[in-house]
């Protein structure tokens, strides 16, 4: 019989013990973002959509080599003197963000961007192209290495 | 009386009509594209493994007669409520302890089935003649044996 | 009302019979607008109530300020839904359960006393009727339920059945008190019992106290709202006896529910809160009695709403020890010490 | 084994034996795509009315095998897969594998430096993932129980984790910031700022939810006295983490078998007291979560007290990893229990095989001892105290 009573006691006083604290969160500012128009400031290391800095790829496949789902796809033509960078490409249905491709970059040139929403109807759509026409590879110069390796 | 009774009856003329015209509005408007894995019953997401219209096994079944009882008696004490504050000034005391000898009797029927546990919730699995847990019985918070056959296809269930 | 009728110039020729046929259907015309309305109105509150409570804003677009017609952009979705079917259900049950949800709702409001006048059938078994059609709801609950050839749904139909049919004997038990005071089922003379200052309304009466809780509670299982919301709970039964529901069916179930949950918070108002009454005589000017009826019912419905974003839900036998050894025992001695008091004061 | 219960046990309160009451079984699918199966869990379930009487719980839904997979990749490689195991609990996991890998490398030879200031990143970032992984766990029970506001609450909290996480590497959900050899990234100031203002404000959200939903009656009754395991049948089954702490066990790899810096703290292991019932229910698992989201709480404050001056977060490590030829397993204590890997090295860039021992796995197929005889309501109350995450168990 005691136990009835303070079972009801207990049900009563918790339940409005929780009321009160949700009671308290009506009256509170929520916390959540109008996503479209309220934006997040991503911070400096946010990994966003891979990039490639054409100008500066040496179309070395490390990159390539380096990324665990072989979402990177380097296509060369010629040797030597007459090497050509025919595609480099980036399938983000694949990528994972993972950011394993930008460290073995010798010139920096794929970067984790801070874009994040690419969204597209067509899968194929997500496969981005970077090289239109045939580029040369950048050939960093002698002088601009031993710089770096002062700095 | 007769016309508020009837407004009750027009009234569900009216929401039989709304009910309609709304089916019938969405029926025009929506599209209609049925197919088999559509309109398949909703199993979590996989095949339904035979069908949901058996002996349901409802252990509360002991309540629907109790409610029976509690019910046709709420139903007898609506008019004694009603006349109650009259009949205090006409047969005085005697209106209520008319009507807490009937309680009684039914508060005596209750403590019977309360006492006699039939109120709680049957918690055991009830030995089986067509299953495997034939002659033994599982309480609730028990765990039960641990030579489970593991692995059965979904198959050799149905 | 078929006399304000017969004073508007355009329908003073009509012979009465059809003015008050007239007012009928007007009548049952504008409850079927506001249960509409105040559906919807209901389902954005809940939506906001549970948005803020959880630290986050709910809908904000549809309808410019805070999303306010949310509910309508979704009923029209729904309105344009495709219906699906399950194949192997029984069609004439499947169908019918959604239109006794919502008739069951619906036929309650039209003894709902919005004022003195504000009333579509001022019977006088009242509350004897709603208690009699909210009933209705659970053969929806269960023709859905079996109808539907699902198991979820089975499961939901036969805990509602049980839930239901339960907390109706601690329902009406709760009310019996009060009816034995004002010796009326008839809801308007219910509430003019509660007339005058704050202290005639029932609730402050100390003899009524326990009916209240116990009416308020129960009421919550009737219309299957948390912590009692065992025929639909999500996070067991998928959704319960409206699992395979979509479109407009889907939106009668919804419909129904907040219909049911103003009635409930109606008749509570009615009964134990003074209806149509202020509490303040001052105040109590028949052009506010169904803005303050209203008012209060919202009151009761935000309660259910806030009530049901903090509790967690009980278990299906934790529901019937708490209708069957708790508050049926409860609401009998109330009754009987209610009955005593009554007898020795007299 | 077989256990055949007195018959005081299935009767009546008054003594009677029930009496059989003629129906038919129910076979239900729960799952694959049910709410209360944490992911694409799918229970074959047979009832006799609300009772359980046989739970088959099926795998598989959300296998990527990620085992053949790291045949295929380099030991950095790996990382990112490990991630996809326990997601909610990424950064732990990245650890233990990392753990297996620098201790596999010791044990053959190799010498494997891992800076000072290193470690108490590691310490910091990975018990911040702990409190993330409890606090969904606590919010999803919560779900399962009925309530859905303390998911929200705890999900907000969990964000301001995420946010520092993000911060310190990048990302929200799949970090991959633990390397062979230290972390990959130190962590920036603002994020430390933001782990101190964290420390300041999470005890009084712990309280917040105590009131909310752990001391709530039907909470409780819900709870008490649901899903009982004894320790017996949990080290029988391999259960490990607040599953095993819950039934009063106290085994925790971060005292038992300190790794990392561990042995450096002050903290309590929690174990299930049976408070509000019995030693072992649903209750006593959630609220030992509870109480580690508090040590953990501990631990980061005392190793954001004692960090060393900002250093070297790597060791130095060769470019291409070679292990050499031989095997080595190492173990940690993750969120969700005792995580292992077994890697066998033939002294390529890529492991020979790495077999994963994952917590959830173990704990899940206790469901199938427990679940029979409960009802379905306790069912799921008994798989949210599990704590599963089918990433991990499906790898």
């Amino acid at each position: 019989m005691v136990k009835f009573v303070t079972d009801i006691w207990d049900t009563f006083s918790t339940v409005f013990k929780g009321m009160g604290i949700t009671a308290r969160y009506m009256r509170k500012k929520p916390v959540t973002q109008q996503f479209p128009e309220e934006r997040w400031a991503l911070p400096d290391r946010f990994r966003g959509f891979v990039h490639n800095d054409v100008p500066r790829c040496t179309s070395c496949t490390l990159c390539a080599k380096a990324c665990p789902v072989d979402c990177i796809y380097i296509e060369m033509e010629g040797k030597g003197k007459d090497r050509r960078m025919t595609r480099f490409a980036i399938d983000y249905n694949k990528c994972i963000w993972c950011s394993l491709c930008t460290e073995p970059c010798p010139t920096n040139c794929i970067t984790m961007s801070h874009d994040y929403d690419h969204s597209v109807y067509l899968r194929e759509k997500l496969v981005y192209e970077f090289v239109g026409d045939p580029v040369i590879p950048f050939k960093p110069k002698k002088a601009a290495r031993e710089e770096e390796a002062e700095a | 009386m007769h016309q508020q009774f009837a407004t009750v009856f027009v009234f569900m003329l009216l929401g039989l009509a709304f009910l309609f015209v709304s089916q019938i509005a969405s029926k025009l408007l929506r599209p209609k594209n049925p197919y088999a894995a559509k309109q398949q019953s909703y199993e979590c997401g996989e095949e339904p493994e035979g069908s949901p219209w058996i002996q349901f096994n409802v252990r509360f079944y002991l309540i629907a007669l109790f409610f029976i009882v509690f019910d046709v008696e709420i139903i007898f004490m609506l008019p004694w409520a009603v006349v109650f504050n009259e009949m205090l000034g006409t047969v005085g005391p005697l209106a209520f302890w008319e009507m807490f000898t009937f309680v009684c009797v039914l508060l005596v029927g209750l403590a019977y089935v309360w006492l006699k546990g039939d109120l709680d919730w049957v918690k055991t699995i009830i030995a089986r003649d067509d299953d495997e847990l034939v002659n033994r019985g599982l309480s609730r918070y028990s765990s039960g044996d641990k030579l489970g056959k593991p692995g059965l296809g979904a198959s050799e269930y149905v | 009302m078929h006399e304000t009728l017969s004073n508007l110039p355009l329908l003073s020729g009509l012979p009465a019979q059809v003015l008050v046929v007239l007012a009928m259907v007007s009548a049952g015309g504008i409850i079927l607008g506001c249960i509409a309305v105040g559906g919807m109105f209901f389902i954005w509150s809940e939506r906001k109530v549970a948005g803020y409570i959880q630290s986050r804003y709910g809908p904000m677009y549809v309808g410019g300020w805070h999303g306010v017609l949310q509910s309508l952009a979704d009923g029209v979705k729904l309105l344009l839904k495709e219906d699906i079917w399950p194949e192997k259900a029984d069609k004439p049950l499947w169908r019918m359960a959604p239109l006794l949800v919502f008739l069951g709702a619906f036929l309650s409001f039209v003894v709902l006393p919005f004022g003195p006048n504000f009333v579509g059938a001022n019977l006088d078994i009242g509350l004897f009727y709603v208690m009699a059609t909210s009933s209705l709801v659970v053969m929806g609950v269960i023709s859905a339920g079996w109808g539907s050839n699902n198991k979820w749904a089975l499961y939901g139909a036969l805990r509602g059945a049980a839930q239901v049919i339960s907390y109706e004997i601690p329902l009406g038990l709760a009310l019996l008190p009060v009816v034995m005071s004002t010796g009326s089922l008839n809801l308007g003379t219910i509430i003019q019992a509660q007339a005058g200052w704050i202290h005639n309304w029932h609730l402050l009466n100390p003899l009524f106290f326990v009916s209240f809780w116990i009416y308020v509670i129960s009421s919550l299982a009737e219309v299957n709202r948390v912590p009692f919301d065992l025929p639909e709970t999500e996070s067991e039964l998928v959704s319960g006896y409206h699992t395979e529901y979509t479109g407009m069916k889907f939106a009668f179930f919804f419909l129904g529910e907040y219909a049911d949950m103003f009635v409930v918070s109606a008749i509570g108002v009615t009964v134990f809160l003074g209806g149509w009454y202020s509490g303040i005589p001052a105040l109590d000017v028949p052009a506010l009695f169904p803005l303050i009826f209203i008012l209060k019912s919202f009151f009761l419905v935000f309660v259910q709403i806030w009530l049901r974003w903090t509790l967690p839900r009980l278990r299906v036998d934790q529901l019937m020890y708490v209708c069957w050894k708790v508050f049926i025992p409860i609401a009998l001695a109330n009754l009987l010490l209610y009955g005593v008091i009554r007898t020795v004061l007299s | 084994m077989t256990d055949v219960r007195p018959h005081q046990d299935i009767a009546t309160p008054a003594g009677d034996i029930a009496k059989p009451i003629k129906s038919e079984l129910l076979h239900i699918n729960m799952g694959p795509q049910h709410p209360s199966t944490h992911g694409v869990l799918r229970l074959f379930i047979t009832t006799d009315g609300e009772m359980v009487t046989k739970v088959v719980p099926y795998l598989g839904y959300l296998h990527r095998c990620a085992e053949k997979i790291a045949e295929g990749n380099t030991y950095h490689q790996y990382i990112i897969y490990t991630d996809r195991m326990d997601y909610l609990a990424a950064m732990n996991c990245n650890w233990t594998y990392c753990l297996a890998v620098e201790n596999t490398l010791r044990s053959l030879g190799v010498e494997v430096e891992i800076p000072e200031y290193a470690e108490y990143v590691r310490v910091i970032i990975g018990e911040l993932n702990r409190i993330a992984s409890h606090l969904i766990a606590f919010g999803t029970y919560g779900l399962d129980i009925g309530a859905m506001t303390p998911f929200f609450h705890a999900l907000r909290e969990r964000e301001a984790i995420l946010n520092i996480f993000e911060k310190v590497c990048g990302a929200r959900l799949m970090y991959s910031y633990y390397d062979v050899g230290g972390v990959k990234w130190d962590i920036p100031d603002d994020a430390m700022d933001e782990i101190k203002l964290f420390i300041d404000l999470f005890p009084a959200k712990l309280d917040e939810y105590n009131e909310l939903l752990t001391g709530n009656k039907i909470f409780v009754e819900r709870t008490a006295n649901v899903g009982v395991l004894d320790a017996a049948t949990c080290i029988d089954y391999g259960c490990t983490g607040p599953v095993l702490r819950g039934s009063g066990v106290k085994h925790d790899l971060r005292k038992d078998d300190p790794y990392s810096i561990y042995d450096r703290f002050d903290f309590d292991i929690p174990v299930g007291t049976g408070t509000v019932g019995t030693v072992g229910d649903c209750w006593d698992r959630y609220h030992v979560r509870m109480l580690e989201m508090y040590e953990s709480w501990r631990i980061i404050q005392q190793a954001v007290d004692r960090i060393p001056p900002r250093g070297e977060v790597m060791a130095k490590m060769p470019k291409n990893l070679k292990v050499p030829p031989g095997q080595g397993y190492y173990r940690a204590e993750n969120p969700k229990g005792e995580m292992g890997f077994y890697i066998i090295s033939d002294g390529g860039t890529v492991p020979f095989r790495c077999k994963t021992r994952s917590p959830a796995f173990h704990n899940l197929h206790i469901i199938e001892h427990v679940g029979k005889g409960q009802m379905i309501s306790d069912l799921c109350a008994t798989i949210g105290s599990l704590d599963l995450v089918l990433g991990e168990i499906d790898r």
